[in-house]
């Protein structure tokens, strides 16, 4: 993070405008960044713990390496935005503003869950932040991205569709087809890969005979950039830097953020597809720590700052736990409700 | 109210589509060849030349790409009409449409409804063998979340668009390809259409017979067939696959005591199975006589004529499935 | 013969995998994650060491693509075993086995068969939510020129894969999620079975349970109770979906005169709907009662529990059902 | 063909090698090149006239303008090779040896045809030349071909597999995930993209953002080449070149050809969506006039040859025609025959 200007340099203030080509560094600015990952990161930190208690089931996918991806792009969107994420979308729900409470009772499956407990932590969906989702079909959120794009060109909208997948996503059709028609039809989509580098427990070497998925955007003619997925402030630039093209109607965007995910695929994997030492190295690019430490080398980061981040997350947690537990089960007789509007809008 | 007019199968559907596009500003249509090349059935010939590249919108060859575009687009606030050209081919977009499409409502705990049409040319009868021929709008009516409509009427060619785009779900309407040329009269008025029930197109007494689509006008030639060997058949058309109107379907049957279902789809798992077993289910011990099927043999269509006519529901095979619940 | 060993489902499948490759050099598995990662429900953990990346081979999210390549490669000599993870992401690959897999041989006037076997975990019970806990074998039996397996007990698991392998022509196996941990004996002499008749698990003269899958312990459970109320169930596991062996399933219910269809799958157009109308067909005048179904519940499956279990076929309505068939 | 030598000046007789890297420009070998293009033509010819008979029904696409690729990319293959197809196959079967009767009785729909007559015009298939059809699914064939070239690798078998599709096909996702898979695992398959410049009536600009199909080959490292489809030669050079490099182990290989059909895209098409003068400029590129007018010109064809070259063909596709007429209906009691292979080999 050498070419970095020191926060105390940086004079704007935090008030974000999330239109703006570069981010702004200010010292309140960077510490909501490190709020941000923080947060995503204690959250997740706390669901795998009630995985073991039980109290959230099926498949569990964490962020747990990756929080800068989120944390960084999401800064570049504001309200009219749409984002489109994947299974492993906590922290892109979190970063979007979906509020934390009703993220925990989704994994708990209460009724006060963003999705109403239907989905559980695969399909988190909230309307009020244009999140839709929550996709468990690797590849399935690429078109609708476009879709989105689409509606939003035809409408003479403002705004643009953020659309988050995986390295492995990469190698499906939808992929393909959806890149296309983003940029032939000229559509307002940024497409964001997050290479963690594995597809489960394929790594990418054995998935894509090019390795490098930025270069793949080219042959769509869609700009691309890789990026430092570990950076949170690299990924916020890029981010800012492309959607401001794509505000301005230049069609699609491509950002490939190299990242990792320190833990396990899901809950049940025993990583017998990589080695310790590998993930040693990447945790120490841990987002998290590095943008701490960059704060703290320059002088912008004092212990009660951390303190303050600390107890103001864990507060929220407690809270979205509590929040969660006092949630009520969907009574049984509404198992059909959702199936179609009409039921699902009579009360 | 002016007489009734000349038209077609495939101008009703163009009607309905231009009507809905001047309707609502948020109605497009989108597929394959719709608009240079007038639509691979000619069903949206002239319309890009009335509406514009954006609302009569050529999509490249990506059945699940666009049709998952259909599907973002119908919930970022649009109204679209996505046309798969062939009900094989929409396969390709399968995990877009049971995936998401009609899933998404319920996943998202009605956060998010998908307010889509999707059209699709079904059925055998021109000889274009294996892989464009086949007729799974039986098949889909078992996906819970989709609403499968079969025009078979002038009518409903021309109504049911409009009322399924009013629908803030899923729908997938399915036009037989031997009716696209069927003509037949219309009233000017005709206009939108319920997309609920099932409708008697000829009233009968002594057997039911269930079809729809490219096979209900099989079952009124056997049903006149049949009146010539002085047996009565009611002619029930089910318009709606999914929900099926159990109800009308049941009704008729209870008042017949014998029914026939006739399917161009496969016999085994296919909506037959289903309309005999609600049957079974509701009016059991007022039937006279097991159901009877009378539907697609169970083969990849073929391409000659003599062996693809042999695959499908025929009058004769309807006429005599009609007699034997009558014993006769 | 020695004596009996204990195992696991998931076990047997490997042990079947792993002679399978022992015995024909043709055969390898191919599949998301089957290699490194040990197999996503840790199937065909260990084989990759035990054969090498060329025959444990891991695929890239490709489902279309990999699925489209095991097609190619049996038809060029070699013995494919594809692994889908999930019924739900088959859908992407629909196209391939139904346009290309279950219609080649048909299509090329019997030039090229397709000695394929494609494997997919199925079903639901593990919260894992609407895009990945659907029951679509019952689906996939409507297709010509497809065979549909469904083990359920350990004999099976062990013994349909080769018998799958040596057929001519595509087959699928459907795994049923919550089975794999199942444990229970085995001889040691277990081997390749027959796939083509349904299995009498139970005998009983009453009334007849038809399941399969994870649901035909269900029906066991439920005869058990039903024993407790002095009725006798007899349980039938159907074991091959397509073709259905109508034969075996009407000789039952020919004896006990009363039938109910368990079955994951959502309940209109399933496989349930097929058994009920073949036993119309077949032993209409036998019936002493209309044949109950236990099905899904229409609804994509919900997350959490106490909703996902209310959307799956329970023993108690398994019971109430058997007992509605006999008026009580 | 400024560059190409003339025919007098290549020493080598018409004897192939397919295995040669480069083609021998005989007059022998030039002469049976026209052979086989105007084979193909007059065959096609009869087809559409018999259509209007309706002796041969459903969709009939006609290969017209186009034979030089088939022609040409044949020429590179051998027994041992596998060819897959699309439905506008007449020219691959009939330039891959497919014998003209079994072709044509197969458009009858008899049971003497090369699928016994229950495929039809899209659907012509024939073990003995590894003929993988026929298929009517755009894009559908590709992951075929690739599992051809697995088996091939896995069976240490020589030969490859020859995948000809359109440039429409190119946007499909099967194209995408077929070409990483082949070039992944390093497979012989060679890849002939027909670009016609249409799909049925959409244009190559209304269906890709990056019009060149031959640079997304680069996206997954296959090597690719662009070649004038009007220049049967110019085919047959690339095609030789490139399964050359297959056969020596290199991993898939992808030919672009730039051609164009004279006529509809199928027998139902009124063609509104291209104008009658970029038609005729193709037209003035027609391969076969190309070659015949520089044969004459070379001197290499005389009137003769030419007269001679004619009655082989009229006598050629009219025993074929003779073939199909005098064939047989297959037995409405074979209705499900094929469905499995226990049935099929009954008999
Ligand atoms: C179509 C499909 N195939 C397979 C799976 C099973 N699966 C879930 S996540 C995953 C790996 C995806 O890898 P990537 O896209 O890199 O995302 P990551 O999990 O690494 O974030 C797989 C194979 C799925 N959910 N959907
Ligand atoms: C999956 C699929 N979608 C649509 C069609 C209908 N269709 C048949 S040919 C064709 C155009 C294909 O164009 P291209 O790939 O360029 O091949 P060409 O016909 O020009 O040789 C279309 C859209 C089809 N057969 N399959
Ligand atoms: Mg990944
Ligand atoms: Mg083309």
């Amino acid at each position: 993070m050498s070419e970095r200007p020191k926060a105390e340099e940086t004079t704007l203030e935090a008030g974000e405008d999330f239109t703006a080509s570069r981010p702004h560094l200010s010292r309140a600015h960077l510490l909501d960044l490190l709020h941000q990952m923080l947060r995503i990161r204690r959250f997740e930190d706390r669901c795998a713990e009630l995985y073991t208690y039980e109290k959230i089931r099926g498949f569990l996918h964490l962020y747990d390496g990756e929080e800068a991806v989120a944390a960084g792009a999401m800064r570049a969107l504001g309200p009219d935005d749409w984002v489109v994420a994947t299974y492993r979308e906590h922290g892109h729900a979190l970063a979007r503003g979906v509020p934390m409470p009703e993220i925990m009772a989704e994994m708990f499956g209460k009724a006060e869950g963003s999705s109403r407990g239907r989905g559980g932590s695969m399909h988190i969906f909230d309307r009020a932040h244009n999140f839709l989702g929550g996709n468990a079909i690797v590849g399935g959120g690429l078109p609708l991205a476009v879709g989105i794009g689409l509606a939003k060109r035809m409408r003479g909208e403002p705004g643009l569709a953020a659309c988050f997948f995986g390295e492995g996503a990469a190698a499906e059709g939808t992929f393909h087809e959806s890149l296309n028609l983003a940029a032939l039809w000229k559509l307002p989509v940024l497409f964001v890969c997050e290479n963690n580098q594995y597809a489960m427990g394929t790594a990418l070497r054995y998935s894509e005979s090019e390795t490098a998925i930025a270069k793949k955007a080219e042959s769509y003619r869609v700009p691309a950039a890789a990026v430092d997925g570990m950076d949170v402030v690299a990924v916020e630039a890029a981010a800012r830097s492309a959607a401001h093209a794509i505000r301005a109607g230049g069609g699609p965007q491509f950002l490939e953020a190299a990242t990792y995910r320190f833990r396990a695929h899901s809950m049940f994997d025993a990583q017998l597809y990589r080695d310790k030492a590998e993930v040693e190295q990447w945790r120490a690019k841990d987002p998290i720590a590095r943008l701490r430490g960059w704060l703290e080398e320059s002088g912008a980061l004092h212990a009660q700052d951390l303190e303050e981040i600390d107890s103001r997350i864990e507060a929220e947690v407690a809270e979205a736990v509590a929040f969660a537990e006092a949630g009520t089960w969907e009574p049984v007789e509404d198992l059909t409700r959702f199936v179609h509007s009409a039921a699902a809008r009579r009360r | 109210m002016s007489g009734m007019r000349e038209t077609t199968y495939r101008e009703c559907l163009r009607e309905a589509i231009r009507e809905a596009l001047q309707r609502d500003p948020r109605v497009f249509l989108m597929g394959e060849d719709v608009g240079h090349y007038g639509g691979c059935y000619a069903v949206s010939k002239g319309l890009l030349a009335e509406f514009g590249e954006e609302r009569i919108r050529d999509t490249p060859l990506s059945e699940a790409g666009f049709t998952g575009a259909g599907i973002g687009a119908a919930i970022a606030g649009m109204r679209p009409i996505v046309e798969i050209m062939t009900v094989n081919f929409s396969f390709l977009a399968l995990d877009q449409i049971v995936n998401n499409a009609a899933t998404l409502l319920h996943m998202s705990g009605g956060a998010f409804n998908v307010p889509l049409v999707i059209r699709m040319a079904t059925g055998a009868g021109r000889q274009l063998a294996a892989q464009h021929s086949h007729s799974m709008e039986g098949w889909y009516a078992h996906i819970p979340g989709l609403k499968v409509l079969t025009p078979a009427t002038l009518e409903d060619a021309r109504g049911m668009l409009w009322t399924a785009l009013e629908d803030p779900d899923p729908v997938l309407i399915f036009e037989h390809v031997l009716l696209y040329n069927r003509s037949g009269t219309l009233s000017p008025e005709a206009g939108p259409v319920e997309i609920v029930k099932a409708a008697v197109r000829r009233e009968g007494s002594d057997v039911t017979l269930l079809a729809y689509g490219g096979s209900l006008f099989k079952a009124l030639d056997a049903a006149e067939e049949l009146a010539m060997a002085a047996i009565s058949a009611e002619v029930v058309d089910l318009r709606v696959l999914r929900p099926l109107d159990t109800a009308t379907i049941a009704a008729s049957v209870a008042k017949t005591r014998r029914a026939v279902v006739v399917d161009e789809g496969w016999r085994s798992g296919g909506i037959s199975a289903e309309i005999s077993t609600r049957l079974m289910e509701e009016v059991f011990w007022e039937l006279d006589a097991p159901i009877e099927r009378v539907c697609g043999v169970e083969v990849p269509v073929p391409y000659p004529a003599h062996l693809e006519q042999a695959s499908l529901p025929q009058v004769p095979e309807i006429v005599a499935a009609a007699k034997r619940t009558l014993g006769r």
